[in-house]
């Protein structure tokens, strides 16, 4: 009922670097210094929250690789300097060390969300004492509780997405976000291999509900477990899965496409 | 904690679960008709299982009970445990409101004069049983009657409930705007927290703004 | 009635029974402790029994489990009910955290008690906001205070961080070595970042297609 726009994670500029090196399999003097701006551009465009410290963050990473590259790209001298060198191989160590440690962490955050995800079928009892004559019992009903906590208690009564009595009548209902829908073709996809879009949306003709379909076709894209075709303008889309059939695999790739939360 | 249990047990119906987990969160009597719709049943059969579960329940003389209380079913205490109950909820260990009483008891705080049916709205929910206690308990009290016929009661907090909280006055009260994250989620609570037009009408002075 | 119920049903201890109503009432996990003092056992007789019951309710296909966690016993919803329970409560469970802010729990989980500014340090951005949402959400809180100037705090996760993933303790988060990427990634990764121009001649201005 609620809408959520789903946006790219934003995870700092180390993830986008890690996904260079990683996804895009090359040496990083093999990239052009015009494709990691690109993409790191890319990147703090779609930041939802880019403040001038990050920007700084990706410029310096941005200048140390520019002159990790202009190092490689200097005619080798016969007598190289051993300072130079010394800093070149640090310099590559400190970001090797940093990458190493946002991947671990990176992984890491991916099982919790497992592990929160899991947790979160199985609901725990909080209601506590119902009977009056138990709550009559009750030395202080307040306990513990600061006014801090009423606040919060206020804002939590009044915030969005704990009951369904909001008045929507004035705005068109999307019943999908793009998460559930990258998660529907996910399902559909690996199952079926190939499918083409309008058999996907078979079925479905509000105009808002395809496009959140489509998004979410991008989406696979995206993160690598699509291929799509079209042969014609106007022809039929075809939507391959390139994706693993790896659960873990899907799940971790499920956990890319997010929901932002302010 | 999860996972198929030994296959060797025996079989219970799926819906005896279903209904166990329902009836496992709810903190209010839920009805055979509520409970149906959420099963997937029909109400017949869901009081067939209900009564079912209870004698069982009671047949194995467990520490609770699935009573039927005002039309609807909830998990209660066996009457045989009330001896630890009792040292349970007066040692302190429970008994402190819900998140939901709770969420009650901040809405009339901070909305105060407001009526029960405010407060239901706002929290979407029916906070009848809620308010009693809170009301016994000293925390909330009546403070005013809408005009107009039915002259529903207004709710405030009392002076017991401030210094619970160890407040002076309501005004030290945490704003509600100075936390809230961001431009939009405020929007959003602010719709929410506005009271509905019609009793707006009769209530002009009333309960609409932010103030405490 | 005899219930569906298992073979050798009515000799139930008083114990259980007593234990069952008392974590009816609890509104959070309660340790053996605090139930040895109330039914009138002691805490590894009630560990027993409540791990029995958590066994029987498994094997009997319950809709509830009685779950072991941070550091107490619970009752929960078993897991395979869940699509009932969710048409039941629709709350907030929706708030997803985002891929950042997961990261930044997952900083703060490991490396407890830390800073903002180390956890800044190994993310590579600024992390207040996330910090603060995270705060907000009660799954991290300040747990210390660096000394000397500036006293900048220290950040470690809440018992409720362990709720909400169902832990018992932080012992039970899987080992950080785990997620370590194994010796190949990190030659690759190595051999990806070098700079030292030695085969310079043999590798001009190309894609490297022979890379794994």
């Amino acid at each position: 009922m609620a809408y959520q726009v789903a946006t790219p994670a934003f995870s700092g500029p180390f993830e986008v670097l890690l996904q260079l090196i990683l996804r895009e399999r090359v040496e990083i003097h093999d990239i052009s210094i015009a494709r990691i701006t690109d993409a790191f551009l890319a990147e703090i465009e779609q930041a939802a929250e880019c403040d001038l410290e990050t920007a700084t963050e990706f410029l310096l990473i941005a200048a140390t690789l520019v002159e990790m590259k202009a190092k490689r790209l200097l005619p080798s001298e016969s007598v190289v300097d051993l300072d130079d060198e010394l800093d070149a191989v640090s310099e590559r160590d400190l970001l090797l060390a940093r990458l190493l440690e946002c991947n671990t962490f990176r992984d890491a955050s991916r099982t919790l969300r497992r592990m929160f995800e899991d947790a979160a079928r199985s609901r725990a009892r909080t209601v506590g004492v119902t009977e009056e004559r138990w709550l009559m019992l009750a030395p202080v009903l307040l306990g513990g509780v600061s006014p801090a906590d009423v606040r919060a208690a206020c804002l939590r009564a009044a915030a969005p997405g704990i009951e369904p009595r909001v008045d929507t009548t004035h705005i068109t209902p999307i019943s999908l976000t793009v998460g559930d829908a990258v998660a529907e073709l996910i399902e559909a996809l690996s199952d079926q291999q190939q499918a083409t879009f309008r058999r996907l949306t078979e079925g479905i003709d509000d105009r808002l509900e395809l496009v959140v379909r489509f998004l979410a076709v991008l989406e696979l894209v995206k993160q690598g477990l699509a291929d799509v075709q079209q042969a014609i303008t106007f022809g039929d889309i075809v939507i391959s899965w390139t994706g693993s059939d790896d659960a873990e695999v899907r799940q971790a790739a499920m956990a890319g496409v997010d929901v932002y939360e302010g | 904690m999860s996972g198929p249990g030994d296959p060797a047990a025996p079989r219970r119906s799926s819906l005896a679960a279903a209904l166990e987990a329902v009836l496992l969160l709810a903190d209010e009597p839920v009805s055979p008709q509520v409970l149906a719709a959420v099963v997937g049943a029909s109400a017949e059969e869901v009081r067939g299982a209900c009564d079912a579960l209870a004698a069982e329940y009671e047949s194995h003389r467990r520490g609770f009970v699935l009573a039927r209380v005002a039309g609807g079913y909830r998990y209660q205490t066996a009457p045989d445990q009330d001896l630890y109950v009792e040292r349970f909820v007066r040692d302190g260990h429970s008994g402190r409101l819900s998140a939901a009483a709770l969420e009650t008891l901040a809405v009339v705080a901070y909305k105060q004069p407001v009526s029960r049916q405010q407060v239901a709205e706002i929290r979407g929910v029916n906070v009848d049983g809620v308010i009693r206690t809170l009301q016994r308990r000293g925390y909330i009290d009546e403070i005013a009657r809408l005009p107009g016929p039915g002259q529903a009661v207004l709710y405030g907090t009392t002076r017991q409930f401030l210094e619970h909280l160890g407040l002076d006055s309501l005004d030290e009260l945490p704003p509600l705007e100075q936390f809230v994250p961001d431009p939009d989620a405020v929007e959003t609570m602010e719709r929410r927290l506005r009271v509905v037009p019609s009793i707006d009408a009769a209530h002009p002075d009333g309960p609409a703004g932010d103030e405490p």
